[in-house]
């Protein structure tokens, strides 16, 4: 029997370290048909504003090579709506609910972080700073130090649960911005959100996207996201939850390797809607294969 | 129930260079399958295909486990598709979407143009079974563009339009004589381009009747887990691949 | 006959925009069993140092999911090597020869680029502050604003041709990079080098690379590279030569409406050693079927 | 003179569940081919191998316009080479890297194990042809491990170690008897696994004579334009698919 649970910041331990990234999975309840929800070690749920937000215009979306352009920007039907009507649907499976927040201006993230602290049940948020599909906030907050910093310390004083904060990968150090806001209070990092890139149609000479720009993810990004992840976890002492690009089990060992304690699978959902567990099942295979009888000893246990 | 399952690829019918019908067999059970459901196909041994495509199921027979898709190689996952070897394991993920409603209609009439004439036959036989009255109108640019009238002639009667007037009457479907004649019918069901579509609603919308349109959409994930897929409507965006594909004209904001 | 020259800087004319990334091209005389290169708009030759370098030791790549990492860490005979026996073997070619050159410290620099000014025929540099693979310099130059300026001024003084300054993507924002050398003296950007990146092999727990550490490059970086070329053609007034990820001329038309004034193919070289030719052609072909009477009228041509 | 070239797949013979000769046919000319070289070869249709994979080629036919490889599936590009559909399309980029030196040499071992023996046959066959005597030393861990002996004994004398003994001498296969009677080769070539190449390495240069090693190595290119192909050598780094990979063996300082 390998032991599973993996600790990821300010106490919280998950049962196994496989998670699913927040606006790939919807609210889990999508995904009731192919797997068992209660075998995930967490559910990062699609982010969530403190109102109701339409998103961006359609095209959302672009194939590209080995991955996919997102320009989703947070459509959601705002924090109460989740709170009065979702999540007393969802709370009864017995994985870690997660949910991502996100705003405009600090405020808004400090009333969300308020409302979230509220809810019984709920053990941890994910401070969204890197999306990079909305005009106003959004990554503009996880690509700053100071502006990193001053809004995980406005959370950190609104909400008493374990804060991770979402990492941007479109900055020139990474390091920078986890130590920062490691010292504003974060309990762990989620890393890497989605690179900012762009899609063209060169039979119609304009963007594919309705933003020109959206977020690129999949297996493309996987070697940078990597070697973020490698990078922060050698320089923050709080856990790090890595993702980009995990499409089986073997890159998540690999992202623990390089220094996750739970790994996020996005992108991966949507080519098969049973990846996670396929995923959790296969690092189970990998430990017992190798005699590792705890994954945790998997965690940053790369050879350098 | 939704579900993941894996296919073999049984044959294949070319219906000229573009459009072919593509038949799959299970080992396993399949789920019941409504008119307007479509499948997420995996585009097998694909460089260049990450994301999963979107189609409608054309016809089912849950004795024999066998599934068919009619399919128009516009691009390269629906070209690979018609190239697979006979034998060759398809994975797909479905039934998605939401369906056309048969409730107490007495007379309708279906109107499709292109690719989307295929979810066309499981509604025509779904209506049959409730005898209702089925008019297929077909439309296309010529008369290659037509397909699968004989099969929709079991389950009514078919008209066509073509623009160059090669078969049928001349001109677009919403110019057929039919919408000059006494328009009985008491719900209109449609899918193809969107202009095609928009026209045919305009025209219900002006009779009074309903219309249920079966929309396009760029998707990445079918089960509405990624929120790309969205169309507006008058009641903000809607998720084409839950919420739809097939919506009430009414509410489109198109 | 459609027009095919492009002017990319400092009144430099190629006769077409089709060009040849450095590092993935070796000298030229490495495809010349494969291809005319007298019908190239320009080769970018390897990087070349003040002396000869080792480069960095075996493994030095892996294969990522549409795309490679690399970690050659500028292997060369040296500025002098060049000047005495690759230069006079491969100028008889009627394309533009662009050395590239590489430096630990800006007096390297300024010491190579004073050498390159000696050379008759050689009409351009590209000055590479964006290596990521090297100990010493490379990519330090060129994620910091000022000292990208402060090597770009530094060679704007001892050279006398054409500079084009090759920019890392391996940042914040690219535009300020690229308005800061614009105004010390560059003609022209190119852009984008390698993206820092990592390959772990879950077996043996080790890093992939002997440097830990790579430049990702292929069709994987393409949607950030093209959103980058976009940004920096909208942020400054010098021409912009664009790769990453080209792989064929649909790419490099798109590279092309999003600002390019000329495109370099990289990694698919390595897939197809006549895919330069191929790209022209396929250019060619679609101005004659678009009625684009002049390829210089698709730069910057995206509808947005 | 290097090219890239479209065959097709001829015919695989396969002598094992992962060893198989894979056989090509050409609709143009094939050019000169060299003991040692080698060729980049393009997996069609594979979602996940982006790079070409350098393959030694095996044997030749300039008339039929034939080239064959033998393959050795250990990975994911290796496996999908055997897996190719007769009449498919294979695209590879050859000949590459230098090659085996034949110059006045009366006496020679060759020394092979795993997939290294592939460029044995065209050396062999070279040999033959200037009245070389040649004797073939394969070794592998079990019988299931040694292949195309009785090609090789066309060319000369062929000798097996195995290291469970089913087959040949037990041991390595620089245990075999042929080490302990008299020595009289006047050159050593050698392919196939690391250890094995330098134990014979050892043993050549420490009864004076010339070993010759063809080495593997991961390749981007295959044609010396990325330079991440080097094994570092008592002169520097070289680069093994342009300098290679063929090396006598004093210069490398593995
Ligand atoms: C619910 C639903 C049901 C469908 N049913 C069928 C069917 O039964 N038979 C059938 O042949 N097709 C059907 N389609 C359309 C089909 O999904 C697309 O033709 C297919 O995804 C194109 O993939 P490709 O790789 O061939 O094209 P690509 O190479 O990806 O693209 C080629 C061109 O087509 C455009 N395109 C691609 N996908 C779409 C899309 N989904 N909507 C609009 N434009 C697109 C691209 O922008 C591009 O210009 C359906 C689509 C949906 C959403
Ligand atoms: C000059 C040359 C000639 C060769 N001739 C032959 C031949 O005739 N027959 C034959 O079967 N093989 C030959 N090889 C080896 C062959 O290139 C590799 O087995 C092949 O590239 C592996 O590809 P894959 O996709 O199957 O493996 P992958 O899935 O890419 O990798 C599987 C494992 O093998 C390792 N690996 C992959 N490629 C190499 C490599 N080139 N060197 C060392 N380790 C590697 C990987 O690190 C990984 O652990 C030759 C190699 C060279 C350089
Ligand atoms: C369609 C889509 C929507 C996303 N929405 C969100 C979101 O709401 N909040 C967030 O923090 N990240 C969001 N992400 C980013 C993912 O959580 C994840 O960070 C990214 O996709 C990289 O992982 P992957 O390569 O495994 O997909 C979204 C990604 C996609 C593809
Ligand atoms: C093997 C290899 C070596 C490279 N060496 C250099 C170099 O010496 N100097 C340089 O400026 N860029 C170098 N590059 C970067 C390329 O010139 C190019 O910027 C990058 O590969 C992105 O383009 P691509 O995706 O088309 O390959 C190298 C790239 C590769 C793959
Ligand atoms: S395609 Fe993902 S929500 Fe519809
Ligand atoms: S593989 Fe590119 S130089 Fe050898």
């Amino acid at each position: 029997m390998v032991d599973l649970r993996v600790q990821i910041g300010g106490g919280l331990e998950l049962k196994n370290p496989v998670t699913t990234a927040s606006g790939t999975f919807g609210f889990g309840q999508e995904f009731t048909d192919f797997i068992d929800l209660d075998e995930l070690g967490g559910i990062f749920v699609k982010g969530l504003t403190l109102k109701l937000r339409q998103g961006n215009d359609y095209p959302r979306m672009a194939e590209t090579a080995s991955g996919m352009l997102n320009a989703v920007g947070l459509q959601n039907k705002g924090i109460d709506y989740f709170i009065e009507t979702t999540y007393p649907d969802i709370k009864k499976y017995k994985t870690e609910i997660f949910p991502n927040i996100n705003g405009s201006v600090v405020e808004d993230y400090i009333a969300v972080a308020e409302k979230v602290n509220e809810i019984e049940g709920i053990n941890a948020l994910e401070l969204n700073i890197s999306c990079p599909n909305v005009k106003e906030g959004g990554m503009a907050f996880g690509v700053s130090c100071p502006s990193a910093i001053a809004v995980t310390e406005a959370v950190r004083k609104a909400y008493d649960g374990v804060i991770i904060v979402k990492l941007s990968p479109n900055v020139t150090d990474i390091t920078e911005i986890a130590k920062g806001v490691e010292g504003a209070g974060a309990d762990a990092v989620s890393l890497v959100n989605t690179f900012l890139g762009m899609a063209i149609d060169y039979k119609t000479r304009k963007p594919v996207l309705s933003t020109i720009t959206g977020g690129l993810s999949g297996p493309a990004i996987k070697p940078i996201a990597l070697r973020m992840v490698w990078q922060v976890y050698n320089a923050v002492k709080i856990p790090v939850v890595g993702m980009g690009g995990i499409m089986n089990a073997e890159d998540a060992i690999e992202f623990m390797l390089a220094g996750s304690s739970a790994i996020q699978i996005g992108t991966a959902n949507f080519i098969d809607p049973q990846i996670s567990i396929k995923i959790l099942k296969g690092i189970e295979d990998y430990c017992k294969d190798n005699n590792v009888s705890a994954v945790r000893d998997l965690i940053g246990a790369l050879e350098v | 129930m939704k579900k993941v399952q894996d296919f073999k690829v049984l044959e294949y019918s070319w219906l000229n260079d573009e459009n072919y019908i593509l038949k799959l067999i299970a080992d396993d059970e399949i789920p019941e399958i409504k008119p307007g459901n479509f499948a997420e196909i995996k585009v097998p041994d694909s460089a260049d295909i990450f994301l999963r495509r979107p189609i409608s199921v054309l016809d089912v027979n849950y004795e024999k486990k066998t599934i068919s898709f009619y399919i128009k190689a516009i691009g390269k996952g629906t070209r690979k598709l018609g190239q697979l070897n006979i034998g060759q394991t398809v994975n797909i993920v479905y039934p998605l979407g939401n369906q056309f409603v048969v409730q107490d209609e007495k007379k309708v009439l279906i109107v499709g143009g292109g690719s989307g004439i295929a979810p066309f036959v499981l509604l025509g036989r779904e209506l049959q079974s409730k005898d209702v009255d089925v008019t297929f109108l077909m439309g296309g640019r010529t008369k290659n563009d037509i397909f699968l009238t004989d099969e929709f002639s079991k389950y009514g009667k078919v008209e066509v339009t073509t623009e160059d007037g090669s078969r049928g009457e001349k001109g677009m479907v919403t110019h057929h004589s039919l919408f000059k004649s006494e328009f009985d019918f008491d719900k209109v069901y449609t899918c193809g381009p969107d202009p095609m579509m928009k026209a045919v609603a305009k025209i219900a919308e002006s009779k009074g009747i309903l219309c249920e349109a079966s929309l396009e959409n760029m998707m990445a994930c079918g089960i509405g887990a990624c929120l790309c897929c969205v169309t507006p409507t008058h009641d903000g965006n809607k998720v084409v691949c839950t919420e739809g594909p097939v919506f009430n004209t009414k509410e489109l904001a198109w």
